[in-house]
Formats: C-alpha cells, sequence, structure tokens
C-alpha cells in the first residue's frame, strides 16, 4: 500500500485508524462521572495532540536518523505561527494560504541557521542552534514587537485589512480561520447515553496532514536519502571516504525538519489564530527534544507517542485540583480521606512538572528505548514473534517501529 | 461539618453525582438551545478559573486561587458571604447564580499566553466553562481575553495592568477591574511631586515588553507635567536577573530618581540591585537619590524584604483599607487561611462577584446580556470607594492606592503602608486617549 | 609515470617535521607496500594523500590530477578508497545497508537527494550489494547488525564496500592489525584474490613483515620523515640500510 | 571611559558568577563525561542552603503583645527567635545577620552530600549511555529537585540579605581620581568577586598540585589507561563530583544577597552556563573560566544606553552572538580539545 512495505503499512493504517476514532479513543469515561477528568477527547487538546505530533516526528528525522540535535527547532515553529497570523491579518482566513505560508518562511528560516549552524557538529552543533533560537525569542519579545505583537503575542483585529476576506464577521466579530467556509472550530457532539464525543473539524484537518507528515516521515525513513541520514549518525568518516557530502544530506534533514515545525506551528495558528513569542523560547525547544527521546528518537511512532504524553501531562494533570481529589476519594473515612489527598496532593494541579520530572527519570532509567521500548516490551510479554519479522528479506533492517 | 466542609467536599460531590444524570457540558458551537456558547442546563454553573500554577508567578496564582475558592463559598451561601453584605447591588442571594449551584475549574497558565489558552479552552470545550477569570500578566489576559471573545464567554481579566488590556487589544467579552499603567502614574505623580519636589531627574529602567512600555509612557508623562525631566530611559529583557550592569550607570547620568518599571521577579531583582549599590544613600544634584516603583504588590514586596522600605509604588488595593468591604473581605479571608489577601486574591474575588452580579441582574448567563449588565455598571462596597465600569473600554474607574514600603513591619504580610487614596476622578482618562489609541472593543459575542 | 606521484610533501605539527621530503610513485596496476617504524610518518603520508591533511611543501598527483585542497569525499570521487587501521563501518546499520551506500555513492554521485525514492528503483544497486557480499563470503550474514560482525568480518566488509566504488587505487592503512594469525592469513588471501581479479592499484601501509612480503611487488622505507629506500621485496630484505633502521628493531 | 571602567568591574563580577557555575559543570564533564542538565538546579540547592540557614537560625517562638493588633485586630503575635534566647538579642541578632557567610560551612558538607548521592544513586549508571539519555534523566532530575524545594518554600524570591558590613558600595572613583558616585561598586560584589577567584584557584591548585588531582586529570585524558593502572578512578570521580556539585552550591550560597532566590533560578541559569562552558570549549577548565568572565564583561557593555541606542535590541542578544561568532571562528570554542563531544 503507498508503496510500503507490509509493517509499514500496517503501521500507518493503525495510526490512521487510531487519530480517526480519537474522539472515542480519548473520551472513555462518561461526561460527568468522577473519572471524567481523565477525559482527553476535547477539541483543544486533540488538536495538540496531532500538531506537536507533527513537531515531533519532523524533529526526529533530524535528530532521530542524522544524531543532530537541535535545540532550537521552537524557533521554526514560532516563525511558522507568526507568518501563519500574518496571513490571517492580510491576505484571508482561509487557513491554506497560511500554512503554506508558515511551511516556506520556516523552510527559508532554516536554510539559513541550518547552513550555518551545520558548520559544526555535537554539542557545538546543539548550542548554535539554541543561540539563534534564543536571540529569536528575545528579539520577538522585545524589539520586534511591531512585527510580532511581543509579550502580548500577535493576534487578529478588527482594523486588519484581510484583502481577501472580510475584515468582521456580519456579527461585528473577528472573522475565524477556516478552509473555504467550514469553520476550524465547528463541532458536532454525539450523546450516546451519559457518554459524549466531539467531532471536531480542526481536528480531523490537522489529523489528516498529520497523517500526510507522517507518511512522508516513513518514505523518508525508508529511503536511500534516509539510510544516508542513518549512516551519518553512524559513522560520517566512513561516509567521506565512500565519496559522499555529509553537508547537504545533514542540511536537506535540518530544513525538512524545520518545514514540519512550520507545518506544525502554521497549523496552531489556523486552530487558534494567536502566536506568542513563548513558543520559540528554549524550554519550547526542550521540550520537543524531551518528546522524541521520550517517545523513543529514530523510531517512527515515538516521537508522537512522546508528544501525546507530555502534552496529556500538562493539559490533564495540571487541572487536577484539591478538591476534585476530595471527590474521588469522599467514600474513605474522613481521616483516610485527608491523608491521601494529602499524599497525592503534591503530585497534580500545580505539581504537574514534579510528576513529569519523575517520570522522565522513571522512563529513561527503565525504558533506555523510550516508550517504544516499554510497548514492545509488552508486546513480548504477550509473546508476539518480533525476531520473524526482523529476519525477513525486505532489503533493510528497519529501526524499531 | 462545617459551612466550609460543604461547600469544598459536598457539594462538589453532590454537583458530580447530578452531572451525571442531568448535566451535559454543551460545547462550542454545538449546544444552540440557549444561543450561546456553553449555557448551563442542569442545576450547576461552571465558572474557570484560570491562573499561574506553576512558574515565577506561581505565588500570586495561589492566592487568587484561593480567592475564587472564597467567592464560590460566598456565593452559594457558605462562609461569612464576605463582600455580598457590603456590595451596593443586593442580586446576590447566596443560592448560587440564577439558582444554580456554582462550581469551578482550575487551569494552569503557567504565565505563558500559549498555555494559558490551552488551559482556557480546555475549560471551555471540555468543562463547559460559561466564564474565565484570572491571570497574571498582561501578555496571558490578553490572549485569554481574545480567546473568549472568539468562543464566547465572558473573561474576567485578573491581575493585568497594561493599558493594552483595554486599550488597544480590548474586547467586548472581557473586563477588568484592575487598574493599569496610565492609572499608577497619574496618581503617583503628585505624591511623587509633593515628597521629592517638582525639580527631579528621572532615570527609567524598563522591562523591555508590552507592559513596560505602557508603564514607562505613562509615568514618564505624568511626572514631566509636573516638571520632572527623564533623563534616560533603558529596556532590560524580560529574563535579567542581575541588573547591575544597568544600574551602575544611574548616578553617572546626574539623575536623582530612579524609576523601575519591573514586575515580579524583575522588580524584586532590580530592586534589590539597586539598593545593594547603595543608591539610596547618594545625594545628587544636593538632594537625596530615591527610587520608584510604579507598580507594587505584596509578594513582590515580600520577595525585595528590607529593600522596599520607604519606596513608593502604587497598589490597586491593600488589604488594611478600613471601608467595609475591604473590612469584610479580609475577615473572611484571613479567618478561612490565616492571613491577609494580596491585592491579586482581591481584584480575582471581586471580579467573580461582579460576574454573579450581573448575571443575576440580567437574568441570563448569555454573555451579551452579562456584557450589557455591566457596562456602565456603578457599584460600592467592595472595596476602592464608588467604581464604574466603563461602557466605552470595560475598565473599572475607582480610587488608586499609593503606598510606601514601610519601616518597621509588624509581619511579613505588613510590608506596605498606605500614603494616600488618590480618587478617581485624578486617575480617569477620555476612551480615546492616546495612551488607550487603536483597537476596537467590537461587539459582544454569545459563541454557538 | 605512476597512478600516484607523491613530490616533496614535507608536514610539519608545531616543532615537530613529520615529513621530510617525500617523494613517491605508485605505478598503475601494483602493490606497493610503505613500510617504517613507529612515528616514521606512515599514517601522516596517508593521511595527505586523503585530504585529511594538507601538506605544507609539495604536489599530490593523482592520474595527472591534483588532490591537494580537495575534501576527502571529493578525492574518494576521484577514485581513492581508504581501508582504515581499525574498521571504519556504520555499525548501526545492517551489512547489506553498509554495503548499499558505495553502490548509491557510485550511482548518484556526491549528493542526490532521493528522499521518497521507493524500494522499487533500489533494486540495481541492492543486487549490487548482494553481489559484492557474495563475492565477499558475507551473502549469509547481510541481516546482521553491522557492529556485531567479528573484526575480520567487520574488515572483509569495509574492503568490500571500498571496492563497490570500483576505485583505481585502494589504500589500506595496515589491514592486518590486532588480527589473529588465521585472520590475517585469510585477509592476505582475499587482498591476493582482489588483485587477481581485477585491474586495481593497491597501496598498503603495513607494520607486519609477512604480509608485506607476501603481497607487495615494490616497497618504499619510511624513517623519520623521509624514504630511505623504495626496491623491490627482494632487495629490500637485504638492504643493510633498512636492516640497520627498521627489521633490526622489529625482530622480524 | 568612566561608564566602560565601570561595565567592566560589572563583567567581571556576573562573570564570576558565570565561572563558577561553568567550572562546576566542566568538572563533571570533564571527568564523567556526563551532560548533567541537573547543574543548574545544584546552584539553587546551594542558595536554598542559605535561606535553609537563616530559617534554622530565626526558628521563632511566639509571644504575644497586647499593645499591638494583627489584621484581624486581634493582639499582635511577635515571632522571636530562639536564638535570642541562647545568646541574648545582641549576639543573636549578630549571628543572623551574619547568616549567608555562615551558610558556607553549612552549605560544604550538604553540597558534596548531595553530589555523591547524585552519582552513586543516578548518574553512575548513566556514564554508557548516549548523551540524549544524560540530557533527559538530568534534566528530569532537575525539574524534580526544583519543584521539591518549591513545594517547601513557595515560588516567591526571598530576600537573604548580606551581613550589615557589607551593605553600600565602595567609590572606586573616588579612589582612583575620578569624579565620586561615578564609579561605585557594591562591597558584597567585591565579596563575590574575590570569592570566585578563591574558589577557581582553589579547584586549579587541588588539580594541579595534588595526586588526587593529578589521577584525575590524568583520567580526564584517558580513562582507560588509568583505570589499566589499577587505580580505582571510579571512586575519585565520585568525589569530584561532590566537589563540583559543592562549587555550584558555594556559588549559589554567596549569590542569595546579590538576587533573592527562587525555586527557578538554576533553570534561568542552566542555559547561560551550557552556552559559557561550550564557548570555552568542551572539556577545558580554564576554558570555562575565561568564557565566564568574557561573556560576563561583553554582557555589560552591551547594556550601556549609548550601545542600545546604536542597535536596538543587542543587550537582549549579546550572549547568543558572541557564541555564534566563537563558534563559527573557532570550531571547538575558545580552547576546547579535539574530539570532545563533536558526535
Amino acid at each position: 500500500m503507498f508503496a510500503l512495505d507490509k509493517k509499514d503499512a500496517r503501521l500507518l493504517l493503525m495510526v490512521a485508524v487510531l487519530t480517526m476514532l480519537a474522539p472515542f479513543i480519548l473520551n472513555p469515561f462518561p461526561a460527568g462521572s468522577e473519572m471524567a477528568q481523565f477525559n482527553a477527547g476535547y477539541p483543544d487538546l486533540m488538536q495538540r495532540f496531532v500538531i506537536f505530533g507533527i513537531f515531533a516526528i519532523g524533529f526526529n528525522i533530524l535528530f532521530g536518523l542524522t544524531g543532530y540535535l537541535s535545540f532550537g527547532h521552537a524557533a521554526f515553529l514560532g516563525v511558522g505561527s507568526y507568518s501563519a497570523v500574518w496571513m490571517f491579518k492580510l491576505l484571508s482566513m482561509n487557513v491554506l494560504p497560511a500554512i503554506a505560508l508558515s511551511v516556506v518562511v520556516a523552510g527559508l528560516f532554516s536554510v539559513v541557521i541550518g547552513f550555518i549552524s551545520l558548520r559544526r557538529s555535537g554539542i557545538y552543533f546543539s548550542i548554535l542552534t539554541l543561540a539563534f533560537a534564543q536571540m529569536s525569542f528575545a528579539l520577538a519579545y522585545s524589539v520586534l514587537t511591531p512585527i510580532t505583537g511581543g509579550e502580548t503575542g500577535l493576534q487578529l483585529a478588527l482594523d486588519d485589512p484581510r484583502i481577501l476576506d472580510v475584515a468582521a464577521s456580519a456579527t461585528g466579530n473577528i472573522p475565524v480561520p477556516g478552509l473555504f467556509g467550514l469553520e476550524m472550530r465547528a463541532s458536532t457532539n454525539l450523546e450516546l447515553g451519559p457518554w459524549v464525543f466531539t467531532f471536531n473539524v480542526g481536528y480531523y484537518f490537522s489529523a489528516l496532514i498529520m497523517l500526510a507528515a507522517f507518511y512522508l516521515a516513513i518514505r523518508i525513513f525508508r529511503s536511500p536519502f534516509g539510510m544516508m541520514l542513518r549512516a551519518i549518525k553512524s559513522n560520517q568518516q566512513r561516509l567521506n571516504y565512500t565519496g559522499l557530502n555529509a553537508r547537504p544530506y545533514t542540511l536537506a534533514a535540518f530544513v525538512i525538519s524545520g518545514m514540519y515545525a512550520g507545518l506544525a506551528g502554521g497549523l496552531m495558528a489556523a486552530m487558534d489564530p494567536l502566536a506568542g513569542a513563548e513558543r520559540m523560547f528554549w524550554t519550547a525547544s526542550g521540550e520537543v527534544v524531551l518528546m522524541t527521546i521520550l517517545g523513543g528518537a529514530g523510531t517512527l511512532i515515538g516521537p508522537v507517542l512522546g508528544a501525546g504524553f507530555i502534552k496529556y501531562m500538562e493539559n490533564i494533570i495540571s487541572k487536577i485540583n484539591e478538591s476534585i481529589l476530595h471527590q474521588w476519594f469522599y467514600w474513605l473515612p474522613d481521616g483516610l480521606e485527608d491523608f491521601v489527598v494529602a499524599m497525592i496532593y503534591p503530585f497534580i494541579g500545580k505539581g504537574w512538572h514534579l510528576t513529569l520530572g519523575l517520570l522522565f527519570m522513571a522512563v529513561v532509567i527503565f525504558l533506555p528505548g523510550g516508550l517504544v521500548e516499554g510497548g514492545q516490551r509488552i508486546g513480548r510479554m504477550f509473546g508476539r514473534k518480533k525476531s520473524e519479522e526482523k529476519d525477513k528479506p525486505s532489503g533493510k533492517t528497519t529501526p524499531a517501529e | 461539618m462545617s459551612k466550609t466542609d460543604v461547600t469544598r467536599r459536598g457539594l462538589l460531590r453532590t454537583g458530580a453525582v447530578a452531572g451525571a444524570g442531568l448535566m451535559v457540558p454543551t460545547y462550542l458551537r454545538a449546544g444552540g438551545h440557549e444561543g450561546f456558547t456553553n449555557a448551563p442546563t442542569g442545576s450547576t454553573v461552571t465558572l474557570g478559573f484560570n491562573v499561574p500554577q506553576s512558574g515565577p508567578y506561581a505565588d500570586e496564582g495561589a492566592d487568587e486561587l484561593r480567592a475564587y475558592e472564597l467567592a464560590v463559598e460566598h456565593l452559594n451561601g457558605g462562609g461569612d458571604g464576605g463582600m455580598l453584605s457590603t456590595f451596593s447591588s443586593k442580586a446576590l442571594q447566596g443560592n448560587g447564580i440564577l439558582g444554580k449551584k456554582v462550581e469551578y475549574v482550575t487551569g494552569d497558565t503557567q504565565t505563558k499566553s500559549d498555555a494559558a489558552r490551552a488551559s482556557a479552552k480546555s475549560m471551555i470545550e471540555k468543562d463547559g466553562a460559561v466564564m474565565i477569570t484570572g491571570g497574571s500578566s498582561s501578555g496571558v489576559a490578553v490572549a485569554v481575553q481574545a480567546l473568549c471573545q472568539e468562543a464566547g464567554v465572558i473573561f474576567m481579566a485578573g491581575l493585568t495592568h497594561s493599558n493594552d488590556t483595554t486599550g488597544k487589544d480590548k474586547r467586548a467579552n472581557g473586563f477588568r477591574h484592575f487598574f493599569n499603567s496610565y492609572m499608577s502614574g497619574a496618581a503617583l505623580a503628585p505624591v511623587l511631586a509633593n515628597a521629592y519636589g517638582t525639580d527631579r531627574k528621572a532615570y527609567h529602567l524598563t522591562a523591555d515588553y508590552n507592559w513596560g512600555y505602557t508603564t514607562e509612557e505613562a509615568v514618564k508623562s505624568s511626572t514631566e507635567a509636573m516638571g520632572w525631566e527623564t533623563v534616560n530611559a533603558v529596556k532590560t529583557p524580560l529574563t535579567q536577573t542581575d541588573f547591575s550592569s544597568y544600574i551602575a550607570p544611574v548616578l553617572q547620568s546626574g539623575a536623582d530618581v530612579l524609576v523601575l518599571n519591573h514586575y515580579g521577579g524583575n522588580m524584586v531583582n532590580s530592586l534589590t540591585n539597586a539598593v545593594q549599590f547603595g543608591l539610596r544613600d547618594k545625594m545628587v544634584n544636593g538632594k537625596q537619590f530615591e527610587i520608584v516603583v510604579p507598580l507594587y504588590s505584596r509578594l513582590m514586596a515580600k520577595g525585595a524584604g528590607a529593600n522596599v522600605k520607604g519606596i513608593f509604588g502604587s497598589t490597586n488595593w491593600h488589604w488594611s483599607l478600613q471601608d467595609e468591604g475591604s473590612k469584610a473581605f479580609v475577615r473572611s479571608f484571613g479567618t478561612k487561611y490565616g492571613f491577609p489577601p494580596s491585592q491579586a486574591a482581591h481584584t480575582c474575588y471581586v471580579q467573580a462577584l461582579l460576574y454573579a452580579d450581573a448575571v443575576e441582574r440580567a437574568g441570563s448567563f448569555n454573555p451579551c446580556a452579562v456584557v450589557e449588565a455591566l457596562e456602565g455598571f456603578e457599584f460600592d462596597g467592595m472595596g476602592n470607594g464608588p467604581t464604574l465600569y466603563r461602557a466605552e473600554d470595560h475598565q473599572c474607574f475607582k480610587d488608586v492606592l499609593v503606598v510606601k514600603g514601610k519601616e518597621n513591619p509588624t509581619s511579613e504580610f505588613d510590608l506596605l503602608e498606605i500614603v494616600e487614596v488618590t480618587p478617581v476622578d485624578q486617575v480617569t482618562y477620555a476612551p480615546d486617549h492616546p495612551q488607550f489609541a487603536g483597537g476596537a472593543l467590537g461587539t459582544c459575542n454569545p459563541g454557538a | 609515470m605512476g597512478i600516484l606521484e607523491v613530490k616533496n610533501v614535507g608536514k610539519r605539527f608545531g616543532g615537530l617535521q613529520a615529513l621530510g621530503n617525500v617523494n613517491l610513485s605508485v605505478a598503475e596496476n601494483s602493490v606497493h607496500a610503505i613500510i617504517g617504524p613507529n612515528g616514521a610518518g606512515k599514517s601522516t603520508l596517508l593521511n595527505c594523500l586523503v585530504g585529511k591533511l594538507i601538506p605544507d611543501t609539495g604536489s599530490v598527483m593523482f592520474d595527472g590530477q591534483s588532490v591537494l585542497g580537495r575534501a576527502p569525499h571529493e578525492i574518494n570521487q576521484m577514485g581513492i578508497s581508504r581501508v582504515f587501521q581499525t574498521p571504519e563501518i556504520f555499525g548501526d546499520l545492517s551489512v547489506l545497508e553498509n554495503m548499499m551506500i558505495p553502490c548509491f555513492a557510485k550511482r548518484d554521485g556526491a549528493f542526490e537527494m532521493n528522499a521518497i525514492t521507493s524500494v522499487v528503483s533500489q533494486k540495481d544497486v541492492i543486487a549490487k550489494a548482494e553481489a559484492m557480499l557474495e563475492d565477499m563470503n558475507m551473502a549469509d550474514k547481510r541481516h546482521m547488525h553491522a557492529a556485531s560482525l567479528s573484526r575480520g568480518d567487520k574488515r572483509r566488509l569495509e574492503i568490500g564496500m571500498c571496492l563497490s566504488q570500483e576505485p583505481r587505487l585502494l589504500l589500506l592503512d595496515e589491514p592486518t592489525a590486532g588480527m589473529a594469525r588465521a585472520d590475517t592469513n585469510n585477509t592476505i588471501d582475499l587482498l591476493k584474490q582482489i588483485k587477481q581479479d581485477r585491474d586495481i592499484t593497491i597501496a598498503i601501509i603495513e607494520h607486519d613483515m609477512h604480509v608485506v612480503f607476501s603481497l607487495a611487488e615494490r616497497i618504499t622505507v619510511l624513517a623519520q620523515g623521509t624514504p630511505l629506500v623504495e626496491d623491490s621485496p627482494e632487495n629490500i630484505k637485504g638492504h643493510p640500510k633498512v636492516r640497520e633502521a627498521y627489521l633490526g628493531e622489529t625482530a622480524h | 571611559m568612566e561608564a566602560i571602567i565601570l561595565q567592566i568591574l560589572n563583567g567581571l563580577d556576573k562573570g564570576s558568577a558565570y565561572a563558577l557555575i561553568a567550572l562546576g559543570l566542566t568538572l563533571i564533564f570533564g571527568t564523567l563525561g556526563v551532560v548533567n542538565f541537573a547543574h543548574g538546579a545544584l546552584f539553587m540547592m546551594g542558595a536554598f542552603c542559605a535561606v535553609t540557614l537563616s530559617r534554622i537560625l530565626t526558628l521563632s517562638h511566639t509571644v504575644i503583645d497586647p499593645t499591638q493588633t494583627d489584621f484581624l485586630g486581634n493582639p499582635l503575635k511577635v515571632q522571636v527567635p530562639y536564638i535570642h534566647d541562647i545568646f541574648g538579642q545582641a549576639t543573636g541578632d549578630a549571628i543572623i545577620d551574619w547568616a549567608v557567610p555562615l551558610s558556607i560551612l553549612f552549605a560544604i558538607p550538604i553540597m558534596i552530600g548531595i553530589g555523591v548521592i547524585m552519582e552513586r544513586g543516578l548518574i553512575r549508571h548513566f556514564y554508557k549511555r548516549p548523551h540524549a539519555d544524560q540530557i533527559l534523566v538530568t534534566f528530569g532530575l532537575a525539574i524534580v529537585l526544583q519543584e521539591v524545594i518549591k513545594y517547601f518554600y513557595g515560588a516567591n524570591p526571598i530576600p537573604t540579605p548580606s551581613p550589615e558590613a557589607f551593605r553600600g558600595s565602595f567609590d572606586f572613583g573616588a579612589a582612583l581620581g575620578f569624579d565620586p558616585n561615578v564609579i561605585i561598586y557594591p562591597y558584597w560584589r567585591l565579596v563575590y568577586f574575590g570569592f570566585a577567584a578563591l574558589v577557581i584557584g582553589a579547584v586549579f591548585a587541588f588539580l594541579q598540585f595534588t595526586t588526587f588531582g593529578m589521577v584525575v586529570r590524568a583520567g580526564m585524558a584517558d580513562r582507560e589507561t588509568v583505570g589499566l593502572l589499577g587505580i580505582n578512578i571510579d571512586k575519585r570521580f565520585t568525589i569530584m563530583f561532590g566537589i563540583a556539585a559543592a562549587v555550584a552550591g558555594l556559588a549559589g550560597v554567596m549569590y542569595t544577597p546579590i538576587n533573592s532566590p527562587n525555586y527557578h533560578m538554576g533553570m534561568d541559569f542552566l542555559v547561560l552556563s551550557f552556552v559559557v562552558v561550550v564557548v570555552g570549549g568542551m572539556g577545558s577548565l580554564p576554558g570555562a573560566v575565561l568564557a565566564g568572565f568574557l561573556l560576563g564583561i561583553l554582557e555589560s557593555l552591551a547594556s550601556m544606553s549609548v550601545v542600545i541606542d546604536f542597535i536596538p535590541g543587542i543587550n537582549q542578544v549579546i550572549i547568543y552572538l558572541v557564541a555564534i561568532v566563537i563558534l563559527l571562528t573557532r570550531p571547538r570554542g575558545l580552547m576546547g580539545r579535539k574530539g570532545v563531544m563533536e558526535d
């Protein structure tokens, strides 16, 4: 299927099914029940899952394949968002031109930054990319305020030109981003007994783009180009003495992953038309590094899992507060209830960072290959024979899926 | 069971059980029965408290959250009722809002506009919140305000001081109770002129982002109007922690007053550094060197410790105010938590009550009805004297406090003393004032 | 006129004269060995030949073209392949993939952005790589992780990778260093086989006199950065200067 | 002219903080080959050693003062430190006043302990793991450490003043014959600079002149060979980790009067200290110190208002700009060795 071998086709199909059914899968608990707190099937978070999935997939093309650890990828995301919002302000609220521009602009930025940074390798490369991203953040937050909106972020206004579109909607509000009239924020609810499932246009739009991005990533991983990138990670010296110049390959990988980041940034703006400078801060770059390593660098699905994991923590765990805990444990005797709540309390709500830190450590200590390795171990426990597939004569050994 | 316990546990539990059967959150653009986003259909109504829980303003966020919990308790008829008894509008009965029990959800803004919007969105989309409130910086307030406008819910800003929130970035669905940069400047200038004379040379250090710009502009124009001269204004990066290289040249410039347009950690550090350099022991131009901090908060004063002693600044509200509303609020907050509330807590508490009252008076949760009820609303008994929610820009106009770091604090909360309560007339400006130019309120958006 | 002409090459590292004034000519289709005691400048000379170092003086011509100032991959593209002292292979890749990379390099040049090419258009490359693995007697190991090969197999793989680029000059840097006797003999046999099967020039830097005298047609002895003598193996064996400077020390 | 002298002074002081942190980071990296993202957290832990000691010293019991009232109108509860009861008010206040310098003694054993526990309990299992794993696990640890501190001390900065004797500033200008009040410099910052110089000197002397240091230096150059000599290099590396933690911690202790410590101060310094280490050259101790001072001075010069007026925003980006220029002109930073962290 799609010129993929069987294993990859199965993976793609699995991801496709999961993303399409996400509104069901992520909302396993009836609305209003005690466990509804853990439901993640609302449009904003689902959009974030796939958008950060795209970001991490792209980052993995650079880091997972070539081993070049960029610490400034958030800059491309930010640039992408700014481009998209400017497109909404100047041209029209249609998301296609906005996303196209964000990919192009992020691509141009990554050509320049990549060309300079790739003159060095290892940690020197990481620091160069970090320096560029931090400069972008600092300038966007301060002196570039007229272009970026600075502290408050770049946002739409009623008096924007929007030459191909209306400045204000019929109700006197700022129009919302859409695809030929189909608003990104439009949702339909399906109520099945106590369960509520939400189907959101923006989510499905992003999910389709993510699937395309994922498919492209598989193709890149399995292509000769992908093999060259892995060869760069493995032994750059041998590559040079094989008559190959590593620089164009790494630059191409850098630009591709920069464009993925730009795409993610553009989509973020399309879902929510505001671009803040914090998107480019070093912690945002660090986040995508963590997503990729946490999920499993160099694997196809790992970064997506890592992105989902971190975004879930950030959006769900941080919203649990003390009164919700009391609600969960009300059935315990009063003293015990207070004790249990007091024990859990430091790890939820404002303590979600603590939980995140502990989980990072746990994953890296016990699952060196990231979440993917965890999945494989579970898979092995259930007796699936992976070794069989490994030996099939596909012409390649592939990194674990 | 005490009354506090009822609200904290019992009610929520009941709400949840009831919710399982009856209340299904209606989502953005979906639940079209009432014609607006997240119309509450069951016996409860959900408010979203979006405050910084991680990052540098986490303590301020925690105080805001305490205030909200207190407000919910009072709205549901628990506790001593707090300001409900002093509030000039008597629409609130202590039986929830329009008879619906008030529930709330909380989120973490991280003091980042992206995270704040994500958190607000989840409250709107997942939890069915009909109003979002909170925040501890203008960046967040502006970002969330724009989001609420789009989504069709009401935004009651928490702590946000930049002119832009009700200036160029104002929105019809957003309301600000807190004061702003212009008011700080207008209130401070006469007090400064009085204390330090009209022949002063000021040196500004300004945080290099929107709030810093508006504050610098406001303080500059109002002090210059009093006859002060501005020698220099230097922008400092947000991420700066050591301000020595910005403070060292101040004396060379011939300035005799240093204005620190900084907030939060920036302010704590720059003030600490300035005092360390011994600036306040110096005589320049034959005058004692002075430092001014336009926007004070008690938590910042606590962070800067003894360095704040004798330093002027402005604040929205302070627990030592002696009007009935403030006293009632301080009493219920102090009784519940054991220490006096901060200005952020006050503003958040008041905003929650004002929203509830507006709904009650309008007879509907519909954002457009709420906007109508709040626009031009005059009230009293919430601290700061008679107050107007101006229709043109959704900014509250009320008395502003000029405060000074206390010389002999009696406790860790007793750090500021009120120097003057600047009457509202003195800080009122025209809606089209140049510092607030640009932007348009637009029309209210009820969503669905 | 040899295929590789080294003229007056000198290289200093700080105060150390690593190479004095080296002149060397490697005849086409010969096996030329460069020997010398430790620190004689063999590795420095080799690095000057492949573009890793740029000599201070002199010229290095390959087939009438200067190699100086070219990047390693460009020199490689001219037809010089190098085998390292410790095998340099792509440890994270499979044996077959290791072999495919030089085949791609031969087909596509220094850079081709074949980023989404499907499995199909790799068929010619895979076929070529498989054939080379057959030649190297490694076909049964094609799906192994290259890092898990034995030392001898890594060496065979590396040599195979160099050969699949069809180079005109194969440079070997102590190809049997650290090998057991049996592996050493296998490597000698492999190199003999290669020489027999193809038109190829081999330059070999070696320590082990057994290897040198089994393979070389011509030998240059390097001492203290300058060539001492260049002659046939028979003559070198009995050369008094060589005995004095080199063979005496190593007691072979 | 005076302005430039002043900024160089400022830069030396800022630089000494950068240099101290970068020194510890390089010690850990150079000896253990571990990229320690928790180093900023160690700096923060040091600062909170000072906070903790001053909290201990001001542990109080409550006395009701009926002459004053608190905010709810009840009689005021006045806190009286126990130390007043033990040493009397004057001596007690003097001890509280000197809490920060006293914290040095308090912090050294604690920080070495934390360092050793960290190395034995966590870091040693990561020597052979990829740098990416080291980054993830130490970053996780950094988050955990700072959240623990936040849980106990809150997010707000905590004022920790220097002793009374070091407040105020010294007038260099007057001493050098310029106008008074032109080149002033706080006493405590002079103390900080001197302290940093002392610590840096001590670390270098320790590595240079003791057998222990010699073995460690040899281990930094070639770990396997030293291991073959039958020397237990691992144990020495553990001790080095402890020392590096102590250096970071002391930098933190002494920094508290300059900026009130808060739980995220380590993260604020983390990125900067990595830039410093890399600009200095990975694995080079003199490089780290040199780069620390260089970046400190350049940052100070760039914050002069004439410079900002000339190039707006330069003060925001100077450090990163310098890092880029240096890394492009000198591939391995100022004094980096070849082959370290290049793959």
